[in-house]
């Protein structure tokens, strides 16, 4: 496929796209990630002044939102707008736009092979300094750095799956691969060598391998968690706070269900479930809003890991949903976020299918 | 008949049942007087796809030791496609549970016409034996839920 | 005037046998307090009416992972039933619990109100990362033992009320040795459960009065230090956007702020959405703008919701993924807007919420004390 | 109302429970008093309630009724239980019961202690008990219903007929009276359709006053719902025109397929190959079958099952018609010579096996093949011994196979309802609804709904017609369905989940507010959309979380 070959580093080199993009009135606005040089502090930056790219830090492994959560309501704006989005925030940009929460008609999204983002206490404590040059040495090898997040690390869905442009960084060079017309269209004009190129398989492969067997670990590691005590131990210590589901790229509602009046403790109910039990958690339903969540949106967890992060008490959140994700999307060869035109299972239904249910 | 008064476990299992296939069927067993246990807790339903798994899940962890679903045979949906939806949701809901260990077999679905009185009778028979040899459903006294 | 509660070994495990004396003598018919997860790494809140459990509690847990408040909620939001439940608490979740009756989402008809002194809590992710370490710390708290400020939940450093409150009973034990524990009524309600034990309440409490005062100073100074410094910190709108910087609107902070009661967050809500052209608009005025968009408005926006019955328990900053000191801020505020109502949160003084009252005469400066204002300044002084 | 300690007044409730002994058939079984006794006895756990529980005889009989009506008045009851039978056998006796007084029928619920507990369970004292649970789950849900009031609608008994053909004339004309119109919408230039001869109707529809003919119309939009139906008209020459009617039948008929799809047979233009339907069509007109020099052919070809592979289906009708037909041409013209090519003959029914007789008997030739092919006048047959021969004719009528016409899906889209595996208007059920749709007031006759034959056609469009006849009775008014979903528009995301499960299309995106909004009348209240939801922010009335919720939690205390 069309790809342009990039001389300098990849962060430059799209950070001179993007500026391109912006100063040649192609889009409106661009969406990336950013570092504040004097605080050090990143956030997603939705930049519309060239000037601004300074900051810009398109590949910084860092993730403080799901920037496909952040880039749904301001994709419907009518603007055109580029964002540099890691594969698993296209894929949950994705998963949005077929729930109506954002779309793809002014949008031009580059993203690349992902060699993961650190969790945010990571971040927090201002350790990137160091680690940052080493992450982007050990990626250009197709290695696995040190101290990424859970899901990260088995995440086998690193290569974009549906982006317009996606950046391939391998031994041998940097590549930005054009998928579509509009990529075409977009970057016309823009300096650099076009060759006839795809991202390095054998680069891939590698990274595949590290992943799969880091995912067979985690896997591994919560089969501990099997079990209704297996769970209990799991949720035990889950306070209820629900950041999992506000940061949750999948989880769109303004109103979680699990917060309504409907699951609140009615009495006499809660006074007889106490007579049985001898003694009830309070705030109650910790399991029930689990194993609900996990069937309004397992089937399209992208495995992004926000949830894991957020989570006051650390609990591998993330890890439950992608485990148990896989298996439910799995039943239907659902891929989450692989085509925006794929529907969601829960939507559709074939009339010969799940023979042996009921 | 299943249901033995000296027995001192005689299980719950909430059922759902659709307006027109299953709860119809209920009725019918009992037109023909046909006995079945006490364990079944009929609640009715406009449709099975009106079953929001979230019911089964709540029904499970507040004890129940058997979660019924019962839906018109599929093609049969009075409002047409409403039970292929029903068994997607089902599908996933199982998948839940086995990944994470959970025991699925307390979670039931079941396509029963209005016309099949027997075949109700029948589930409920087997679907109650089978339960009380999975005992109680631990749910029951577990405190930290 | 208090009773008294001998203390054998450990403090903790005299008030648990308290407590499992009044359920098994029926003088209440449940107890609501703290109990160690399976998982060993944290502690949830049970109600148990089973006496027999309550030796598997603990009276007086390390962390406060959630706020004692929210539990109470959630048991009684929908009105309380027959039982009488005795709900043993730190002094700031039976604060905010007396805030939260006033606001419709606790009822406490029914409910015993328990504080004790506390010693202050170990934050939620050292526990978490360490529990036995954590409970060791927590141990040293309890003896009175110096630990340094950075093991503590930053609130707990700067907090002076530590002790008693308006709760219908409170265990004093500061200043007595960890040999006994003074039972000290605080309302009539209190008084029955004292009268119910036989206990009579004829020791006076001198001691005690004394470490709760010696303590309160050294609280005092060290909010006051802690006051000046988030002053500082937060003057204007680039100090609140400093401290401010890492936060990844997650909304924890609103989660678990036991004040914080509404089901659909305004500021999560359609109608606070800023509709994704004018978004875009706003972002071309500034060159850029930083998503997700609207954390000043949100962070600001909830001090005017909730900090007049903030009760600086400090559990938005246990919950907060980035570390942001959202409780030294929210405290900071609350101070004021509280001081501006001579209001103070979590007493049952039967003073109504400031925003459900008003006085012909108050405020007469205000009109002065905006225009005198400079960013974050002391307006009113 | 009650005054409480916070000088807040709340809502006191009066529940009445009653519990019909149904002879021996409840009574003999269940210790009624014993369950009365059980649930008086915990009647505090219910928040601000008085409970009155009483037992009777037979409530469903004529004292009885009158006996639930007093009981309602006299205690003033807010809420009512009944504890009998099925819902099914007297659910609309007791909610009549409660329309005669002031208490709304929808606070009101029946609990089946009969079909599904004292005939099901053998030992009385656990028959006893189960009811209890039944009745008490009964009072908590029926404590959280909410009044429901029908709004009857003024209908339109009018009737839109889309298609002139013999389905559609035959529908108009059943429907026709002094007190419903009929709008016959005809998109060709002549009523008749696709079957090739002239139709007695024909006459008759022309003349009937009650009938308004529109020819070289097509529908163009439509609204509504059914007795209230909106449609745009578009004509040929570009006129619109909105008329309002009850109910829509498709009678839009169907198409043949084109024989040279299927690469077997292919011909020019110049070629005498015409199919079946405008032999028919030429035939019965002309009297005759001219070649285009205006010479009698010598010898005609009639082949059948054209395009019966490609299609997957056997139209039905198409061996009894070529055969009338190559009967018909040996009976006008006898000096012409007529070969029928068949593989297998499907001629179903009574007449079947007459059709074939005459057609013998006439002196058609009869050839079977294994399979035929055309290449301009010569065709090239399989025998069934495995030789072929090829052989010339003068005419060549190929019988293709019926297909859906042109304009179904455009229809099927604006109507929105869904098509068969073969492009087809799909009926609502093939057992219990034939010719229903799943659009309420629209119905499906003639070939419109799949091959048929003429005579079947005819059955289809009487049926609609009865159908419509039922429903809209002039001067009558209908209910809607009450126990509807709605939306609370706070919670709505408006991510479409609930559009894309409802099947009425009864769920619209209202996209500049970005939500979802039911049309109420459309809705039929399966609660599908409900379970679809993840943010909680639809409810179906009657079936809501919160009833269902309190209904487990009473079945599991």
């Amino acid at each position: 496929m069309n790809s342009i070959v990039m001389k300098q580093d990849a962060s430059t080199a799209i950070r001179e796209l993007l500026a391109y993009l912006l100063s040649s009135g192609r889009v409106d606005a661009v969406l990336t990630m950013r570092q504040v040089p004097e605080t050090g502090s990143c956030d997603l930056g939705l930049i519309t002044d060239p000037s601004g790219m300074v900051e810009a830090e398109p590949f910084l492994p860092v993730m403080t939102a799901n920037a496909g959560q952040a880039l749904s309501s301001i994709s419907m704006s009518g603007k055109r707008i580029a964002a540099v989005l890691k594969p698993c925030e296209l894929r949950g940009f994705t998963e949005r736009v077929k729930r109506e929460q954002g779309s793809f008609d002014n949008l031009l999204t580059i993203s690349s092979i992902c060699g993961g983002v650190f969790p945010l206490e990571k971040v927090i404590s201002g350790d990137l300094e160091k680690l940052v040059p080493r992450y982007i040495e050990k990626t250009a090898r197709a290695e696995a750095p040190r101290g990424l997040r859970e899901t990260c690390k088995a995440c086998e869905e690193f290569v974009p799956m549906n982006a317009d442009i996606s950046v391939s960084v391998t031994e041998h060079g940097s590549l930005m691969h054009l998928h579509s017309d509009r990529a075409e269209e977009y970057t016309e004009g823009f300096e650099g060598e076009r060759i006839e190129a795809r991202a390095d398989q054998s680069h891939i492969d590698r990274m595949m391998k590290s992943r799969s067997a880091a995912k067979g670990k985690l896997f591994q590691s919560l089969e501990k968690s099997s079990g209704l005590d297996g769970l209990v131990d799991l949720f035990g210590k889950c306070v209820g706070c629900h950041g999992c589901s506000r940061v949750c790229p999948i989880c769109y509602c303004q109103h979680c269900d699990f917060e309504s009046i409907n699951f609140d403790y009615n009495q006499p109910y809660f006074q007889e479930s106490l007579e049985a039990r001898g003694a009830l958690r309070l705030p109650p339903d910790t399991i029930l809003f689990q194993l609900g969540r996990l069937t309004h949106m397992s089937f399209s967890c992208v495995g992004c890991g926000m949830c894991s992060d957020v989570c006051p008490v650390s609990i591998p959140v993330a890890g439950i949903f992608k485990k148990t994700g896989e298996r439910t999307a799995g039943l239907f060869d659902y891929v989450p976020g692989r085509d925006s035109e794929e529907p969601i299972p829960v939507m559709v239904f074939k009339e010969e299918e799940l023979g042996d249910i009921g | 008949m299943i249901s033995d008064k000296h027995d001192d476990f005689t299980p719950r299992i909430t059922s759902f049942l659709c307006k027109w296939c299953s709860y119809t069927g209920a009725d019918l067993a009992g037109t023909n007087r046909l006995q079945y246990p006490t364990s079944i807790i009929p609640i009715q339903v406009m449709c099975s796809s009106r079953v929001d798994p979230v019911f089964l899940i709540k029904a499970f962890l507040s004890g129940s030791d058997g979660v019924l679903m019962g839906g018109c045979h599929p093609g049969d949906c009075h409002y047409e496609t409403g039970n292929y939806h029903t068994r997607r949701r089902f599908a996933i809901l199982k998948e839940i549970f086995d990944s994470l260990g959970l025991e699925s077999d307390r979670l039931k679905l079941s396509w029963i016409s209005a016309s099949e009185g027997p075949k109700f009778a029948q589930v409920s028979n087997e679907y109650t034996e089978q339960i009380r040899k999975m005992g109680k459903n631990p749910t029951r006294k577990s405190v930290f839920l | 005037m208090a009773a008294v509660l001998p203390v054998g070994s450990d403090l903790s495990g005299a008030m648990n046998r308290f407590l499992k004396t009044i359920l098994e003598k029926d003088i209440v018919d449940a107890v609501l307090m703290p109990m160690k997860v399976p998982s060993g790494d944290s502690f949830a809140w049970i109600i148990m009416s089973d006496s027999s459990i309550v030796d598997d509690a603990e009276a007086m847990a390390p962390v406060m992972p959630v706020q004692g408040a929210r539990a109470l909620r959630s048991l009684t939001r929908k009105g309380e039933g027959s039982i009488r439940v005795l709900a043993l608490m730190r002094p700031c979740e039976i604060r905010a619990a007396i805030e939260l009756s006033k606001l419709g989402q606790v009822k406490t008809e029914n409910l015993i109100l328990a504080a004790y002194d506390c010693p202050g809590a170990v934050p939620m992710d050292s526990f978490v990362s360490d529990p036995s370490s954590g409970e060791d710390l927590f141990r040293k708290m309890l003896a009175g033992e110096d630990v340094s400020a950075g093991e503590v939940k930053p609130s707990c450093t700067s907090c002076v009320e530590f002790s008693m409150t308006d709760a219908d009973l409170h265990f004093g034990h500061f200043g007595l040795g960890g040999t006994e524990v003074l039972l000290i009524p605080g309302s009539p309600k209190g008084m029955e459960i004292l009268e119910a034990l036989e206990l009579p309440a004829d020791r006076e409490t001198s001691i005690w009065d004394e470490a709760v005062r010696k303590r309160r100073e050294k609280q005092v100074a060290s909010r006051d230090a802690a006051f000046e410094e988030t002053g500082e910190n937060i003057r204007g709108v680039q100090g609140m956007l400093n401290v401010f910087a890492d936060c990844i609107s997650c909304r924890n902070c609103r989660a678990a702020c036991p004040i914080c009661y509404c089901r659909l967050c305004h500021f999560e809500s359609e109608t606070a959405k800023q509709d994704p052209n004018s978004r875009l608009d706003s972002a071309v005025t500034r060159g850029g703008i930083s998503l997700p968009a609207d954390r000043m408005l949100f962070h600001t926006g909830r001090m005017t919701h909730m900090s007049l019955s903030c009760v600086s328990c400090g559990q938005c900053s246990d919950a907060c993924p980035a570390d942001i000191p959202v409780a030294q801020v929210f405290s900071f505020v609350a101070d004021r807007t509280q001081k501006a109502f001579e209001y103070s949160a979590g007493r049952n003084d039967g003073d109504p919420l400031p925003l459900r009252s008003f006085m012909k005469s108050e405020l007469s400066g205000i009109h002065e004390m905006v225009s005198d204002a400079e960013p974050g300044g002391h307006a009113h002084e | 109302m009650s005054e409480t300690g916070t000088g807040k007044t709340e809502m006191t409730a009066r529940v009445g429970v009653y519990l019909c002994e149904c002879g021996p058939n409840i009574a003999g079984k269940i210790d009624l008093d014993k369950v009365m006794a059980d649930i008086l006895s915990e009647s505090d756990r219910y928040r601000n309630v008085e409970l009155v529980i009483r037992r009777y005889g037979f409530l469903c009989s004529g004292p009885g009724k009158q006996y639930l009506e007093d009981e309602i008045k006299e205690n003033g009851l807010t809420h009512l239980v009944v504890a009998a039978c099925s819902p099914r056998d007297h659910d609309s006796t007791f909610m009549e019961v409660c329309s005669r007084t002031d208490l709304n029928p929808y606070l009101y619920r029946i609990v089946n202690i009969r079909e599904q507990c004292s005939w099901v369970i053998t030992d009385p004292e656990e028959a006893t008990e189960r009811a209890a649970t039944y009745i008490r789950g009964s009072i908590s849900r029926v404590l959280r219903q909410s009044s429901l009031f029908e709004k009857p609608l003024e209908i339109n008994p009018d009737a839109v007929v889309i298609g002139g053909g013999a389905a559609g004339m035959e529908a108009a004309l059943a429907l026709s009276s002094d007190l419903r119109r009929v709008f016959l919408v005809e998109k060709s230039a002549s009523l008749g359709g696709g079957c090739g001869i002239t139709m007695p109707q024909e006459k008759a529809v022309i003349e009937d006053p009650n009938v308004d003919i529109y020819l070289e119309t097509q529908m163009s939009s439509v609204i509504g719902f059914l007795g209230n139906f909106e449609i745009g008209l578009k004509s040929a020459d570009g006129k619109d025109e909105e008329i309002t009617a009850g109910a829509i039948i498709l009678a839009i008929g169907s198409d043949y397929s084109d024989p040279q799809e299927s690469g077997r047979i292919s011909f020019s233009e110049s070629d005498e190959v015409h199919i079946l339907a405008e032999a028919e069509r030429t035939l019965e007109a002309a009297g005759d079958l001219k070649l285009r020099d205006g010479t009698m052919p010598e010898t005609i070809a009639v082949v059948h099952c054209v395009g019966r592979e490609e299609q997957g289906y056997c139209s039905g009708v198409c061996c009894s018609s070529s055969l009338k037909l190559a009967a018909a041409i040996r009976r006008l013209s006898p000096e012409t010579a007529v070969t029928s090519v068949y593989r297998d003959l499907c001629l179903p029914g009574a007449d079947g096996e007459n059709v074939l007789r005459m057609a013998r008997e006439s002196g058609v030739e009869l050839i079977r093949t294994k399979g035929t092919s055309l290449s301009g006048m010569e065709l090239d047959l399989e025998k069934m011994d495995g030789t072929s021969e090829k052989r010339s004719f003068d005419m060549i009528i190929p019988a293709a196979a019926i297909v859906p016409a042109a304009d179904t899906v455009s229809l099927a889209e604006m109507l929105r309802i869904p098509l068969d595996e073969h492009g087809f208007f799909k009926e609502a059920h093939r057992m219990t609804d034939p010719a229903g749709t799943t659009t309420e007031g629209v119905f499906i006759a003639g070939t419109a709904h799949g091959p048929m034959s003429v005579m079947s056609s005819m059955r289809f469009a009487r049926a609609c017609a009865g159908q419509v006849l039922t429903r809209l009775v002039p001067g009558e008014r209908i209910v809607p369905e009450v126990k509807v979903t709605e939306i609370l528009e706070a919670y709505c995301t408006g991510c479409g989940n609930c559009l894309d499960v409802c099947v009425y299309g009864a769920i619209y995106a209202d996209t500049d507010r970005g939500i979802s909004v039911v049309n109420e009348a459309v809705c039929r209240g399966c609660g599908n959309c409900f379970a679809s939801c993840p943010s909680g922010a639809l409810r179906t009335r009657h079936f809501t979380n919160e009833q269902i919720f309190r209904e487990v939690d009473e079945a599991l205390r």
